[in-house]
């Protein structure tokens, strides 16, 4: 395979992801589509770093997976936080910035 | 006398008064569910899987024996009650005999009297083998070592209904207790046979004792569902239950009916009151049961066994007006027994009967145990409690 | 041989050969479980009760196939064939003697591993879309359970490939061939980890002691409340898949795989896998079972802490005999 | 055959993608990001990153998604199968994004010298070795930064002040049974 099939392919999971941040209303569907988009960037670095001929890629692919992991993990904190004052969890109920 | 609710001093009854926006689970907890020992339902109100609030409803096994009574005669009464407490059946004979007997004035002969002591305290021991395999059941599962404990009580409980078929013909429902007295006796070879067996099931309590001392036995029994001793005192809890929260009280010696009155019985009881003491108490129990029925077997008085002819015709029975409530002491509890006599049957049937079961007192406990624990620890706490729903529900 | 031609026919060898195992591990279990509580176990179909497993899957085949009405349909029939499928997928890279595995990955242990955290799934969407709140409860309860539990045994793991030095499952194996079992492993530090994996693969595959999901007295049938017929047989069939694939890894990982004197290596390697799977039999007919929240103080409190020691001791140990490679 | 595959990977991929973003149900949404996150995986496999592809499923799918079940059920009312999953601005959103895709996808292709064939794989072995040499200050940062977060997580997640535990009053005293005034 050429890089570029593997970048359009990234680039289109990418999008996806962006079309879930937009449309969605609900703070898990948000994460999906946070975590969708991550994953198109953690195969484009591991694509990369394939082409490219050293570990690099695949090591930062490892970093941002763990952050991604862990963003998924202080981003639940942040919704069951959300629907304990909210009582749900559609983002539009937490516009003001008020506890 | 209104008939308005009283106002009762309990949180979990009303549920408003706990965090009322909580997400609560209503988990309906039978009628129809392993571990519930017959047909009951406890609604539990869950947050998480924490019991908030728990609602038992009993009376799925109603089957109206009281009102029964009042249509049959005194000698047809014996075997519908066996079907009570179908895990006891001898107390249960027992109990409305004895009552008959205060009612009507009947002379219950000294061997009688041996044997039904003997046969109880091999019943009770029955009965709390059961208990024990329920109970490790309840916290091992159907697949797992609980069943080994189960299998491991079956195993001995079957020896005992061995030694009482062959005493009455029977393996559960005996009819064997009669106005005054007993209709079978012993039949030859039947001493040793109980020394054997009860030896035998005296060794194997100690493998259950053994096979149950782990960490994880202490882990799901020891602080679960603790019963204050003022609880139980208030809730009417009897037996071992009522013994395990630290009240030395038994029947056997504080109302002795039978021999018991020449009987040093040893009454256990335990501090705790948690289902860790009320393993102990019942274990214990066993023992104790094991060793007055060996010492009474081989004493047993000459003598008739019935006090009166047995009965043929209803008309037989005289019956005095006037009302008895008899008590004894069965492997759940105080079981009370009372009778009206007089109406028009009056020689007949008894005018009323109503039945004191511990199994319902036992479960009256639910309520107040409960709340704090997990669906986990509510299946020990409800085996822990060895309720009947046959006796409960009646 | 043609790599994908020797996998496809491996693989359906091994699947047959893995059924027709766990068919007569249910035989075995009801058996020896029968023995420990002095009845006879399964005596009518055949000589011994040996068709007994066939009977019951015939059995089992015949039943109402009953899917809840107000179920997630497609979710609550997938559930099933999908633990079937992890079940057997984890087989593919043991080594049952030298070159007899389906794919000798270099990252064989931690596919294995991959493979049982993804082993809890299936059961959470069993139980999700069965829509019952028992099944829920059992649901959540497996979930918490595995992800828990799925920390000490990846420690574990990570401590044999820290003293194999290799991630390869027939590399450990033949390791251990060259330079002793690892069960063997001086200070107690093998036997340690043995425990750790062993406890930890316990929980992980959801047998007693640890069984809170399915708790039958509790939970009716946990997440399996609702399933029928040969839906229900498939979660049963691949729970004793799973623990059988565990008996094998735990005897790859530390008992020296195929490694052993005079007969085959695949012998051994049988024999191993066995005994390892009766001792969880032994357990499972003896002990009672923990209360959800007292299984993950065990986890959290103590075998964490234990594996992550362990992990360093062990560090030190590769360090002091092999120094810096 | 590496077409094939890479085919077969790309298609589940982005209908799982798909999925995930428009799945009414949230759980499904979930198990579909299940599945991307899975497929992803198979990705890796297919760029010789076998040692990546068993770690995104360990940390991803048995981590996050974990994770996120754990939040859907305990943010939802659970009564039936259906959790709802809100979207709103389909429409716009779709125009947004196929034009970022165009931009995006005419950049790669307009791009001149981008290799068509990969070099030598990396073993395993020097990916650890990188990991504790070269890039050793953001393996450390790393490590520092999951604990971080595994504390922020647990004060965010706590319950501000834990509701005391019911105590239970005393029971009802047998006299209390036949409906006397109770204070």
């Amino acid at each position: 395979m050429t890089l570029s099939a593997w970048l359009v392919l990234g680039a289109g999971l990418f999008c996806i992801g962006v079309y879930g941040i937009l449309t969605r209303r609900n703070a898990i569907g948000l994460l999906a589509s946070v975590e969708v988009m991550a994953n198109a960037v953690n195969l484009l670095l591991v694509a990369f770093g394939r082409y490219h001929g050293t570990g690099d890629g695949q090591v930062f692919a490892l970093f941002t997976t763990a952050l991604t992991v862990t963003e998924a993990a202080v981003g639940l904190a942040l919704v069951i936080l959300l629907y304990r004052s909210r009582k749900g969890i559609l983002v539009d109920s937490a516009a003001e910035l008020r506890g | 006398m209104t008939l308005e609710r009283p106002d009762r001093a309990d949180p979990y009854l009303d549920l408003d008064e706990y965090e009322p926006e909580a997400d609560l689970m209503v988990l309906n907890f039978g009628p129809q569910h392993p571990s519930t020992h017959g047909v009951f339902r406890v609604v539990m109100y869950l947050d998480g899987e924490t019991i908030v609030k728990a609602v038992p409803y009993a009376g799925y096994l109603h089957r109206g024996v009281e009102k029964l009574c009042e249509k049959l005669t005194y000698a047809q009464i014996t075997p519908i009650v066996d079907k009570n407490d179908y895990v006891a059946p001898m107390f249960n004979e027992q109990a409305v005999n004895m009552a008959f007997e205060a009612l009507t004035g009947t002379e219950v002969p000294i061997r009688a009297q041996y044997i039904r002591t003997i046969v109880g305290e091999i019943q009770r021991v029955a009965s709390h083998l059961l208990w024990l395999g329920t109970f490790a059941m309840d916290l091992g599962g159907a697949i797992g070592g609980g069943t080994s404990v189960f299998m491991w009580c079956f195993r001995e409980r079957e020896m005992i209904l061995d030694l009482f078929e062959h005493l009455t013909g029977c393996r559960f429902h005996y009819n064997t207790h009669t106005l005054g007295g007993n209709r079978h006796d012993i039949p030859a070879g039947w001493a040793e046979k109980v020394h054997a067996t009860l030896g035998h099931i005296a060794q194997r309590v100690d493998e259950y004792e053994a096979i149950l001392d782990h960490p994880i036995f202490k882990a799901r029994t020891e602080g679960v569902g603790v019963i204050s001793a003022q609880l139980a005192l208030d809730l009417g809890l009897t037996g071992p239950l009522l013994r395990a929260s630290g009240v030395d009280h038994d029947l056997r010696r504080d109302a002795p009916y039978n021999i018991y009155d020449q009987l040093d019985v040893q009454v256990m009881t335990d501090t705790g009151g948690d289902c860790a003491a009320r393993y102990r108490v019942r274990v214990r129990e066993m023992r104790e049961s094991i060793r007055i029925a060996r010492a009474l077997v081989d004493n047993v008085p000459p003598g008739p066994i019935c006090g009166t002819k047995p009965i043929k015709l209803p008309v037989q029975t005289r019956v005095k007006d006037g009302q008895v409530y008899v008590a004894l002491e069965t492997p759940r509890g105080e079981l009370g027994t009372y009778v009206i006599g007089g109406g028009d049957n009056r020689n007949a049937s008894p005018y009323r009967l109503k039945i004191r079961p511990p199994s319902l007192h036992a479960l009256s406990a639910l309520p107040y145990v409960l709340p704090g624990h997990g669906v986990s620890d509510a299946v020990a706490i409800l085996g822990s409690l060895d309720p009947i729903m046959g006796e409960a529900d009646r | 041989m043609n790599p994908w031609l020797h996998a496809v026919l491996y693989s359906l060898v091994l699947v047959t050969v893995l059924m027709t195992c766990t068919a007569y591990a249910t035989w075995l279990e009801r058996k020896v479980a029968g023995r420990m509580q002095s009845r006879l176990g399964p005596t009518r179909v055949g000589f011994a009760g040996l068709l007994q497993p066939i009977a019951d899957a015939l059995k089992l085949l015949q039943k109402e196939d009953i899917v809840p009405l107000a179920a997630d349909r497609a979710l609550f029939n997938l559930a099933p064939p999908l633990t079937v499928f992890f079940a057997l997928a984890t087989a593919a890279v043991i080594p049952f003697s030298p070159g007899l595995l389906a794919s000798d990955l270099d990252i064989g242990a931690l596919y294995v591993l991959a493979l049982s955290g993804l082993m809890v799934f299936p059961v959470w969407i069993g139980s999700w879309a069965s829509n019952n709140k028992y099944a829920l409860l059992g649901g959540m309860r497996a979930v918490a359970q595995g992800i828990s539990y799925e920390i000490p045994l990846l420690l574990s793991v990570t401590i044999v490939i820290l003293m194999a030095d290799t991630m390869s499952l027939s590399g450990i194996v033949q390791v251990q061939a060259d330079e002793g079992w690892f069960i063997a492993r001086p200070f107690g530090l093998g036997l340690a980890t043995f425990a750790l994996f062993f406890v930890a693969a316990l929980a992980e595959g959801n047998r007693i002691p640890f069984d809170t999901p399915e708790a039958e007295s509790e939970l009716v049938a946990g997440p399996t409340t609702e399933y029928t017929g040969m839906k229900f047989g498939l979660f049963y069939m691949a729970e004793y898949l799973h623990s059988i694939i565990v008996a094998g890894l735990g005897a790859a990982l530390f008992l020296g795989g195929w490694d052993g004197p005079i007969a085959p290596g695949l012998h051994w390697m049988v024999l191993k896998t066995l005994g390892l799977w009766m001792v969880m039999l032994w357990a499972r007919w003896t002990f009672l079972r923990f209360r959800t929240d007292q299984m993950m103080t065990l986890c959290w409190r103590y075998l964490v802490p234990a594996s992550l020691g362990l992990l360093m001791a062990a560090a030190v140990w590769v360090h002091a005999v092999h120094g810096v490679s | 055959m590496e077409q094939l595959a890479f085919g077969l990977v790309a298609a589940v991929l982005l209908y799982s993608a798909l999925r995930v973003v428009s799945e009414d149900n949230l759980v499904h949404t979930v198990l579909w990001l299940g599945v991307t996150l899975a497929t992803t995986a198979a990705a890796y496999v297919l760029l010789h990153a076998p040692f990546l592809a068993a770690i995104q499923i360990i940390l991803y799918t048995g981590g996050a998604l974990t994770l996120m079940l754990f939040g859907v059920m305990l943010t939802q009312r659970v009564e039936s199968v259906e959790v709802p999953n809100a979207a709103a601005g389909q429409g716009r959103a779709a125009i947004v994004v196929a034009l970022l895709f165009g931009v995006i996808a005419a950049a790669v292709v307009k791009t001149p010298g981008l290799p068509s064939s990969p070099p030598v794989d990396v073993p395993v072995r020097a990916l650890g070795r990188s990991f504790l040499t070269t890039h050793l200050l953001a393996f450390e940062v790393l490590s520092v930064l999951l604990l971080t977060a595994m504390v922020g997580a647990i004060v965010l997640a706590r319950k501000a002040d834990p509701a005391p535990a019911p105590t239970p009053k005393p029971a009802p005293k047998a006299h209390d049974a036949h409906g006397e005034a109770h204070p």
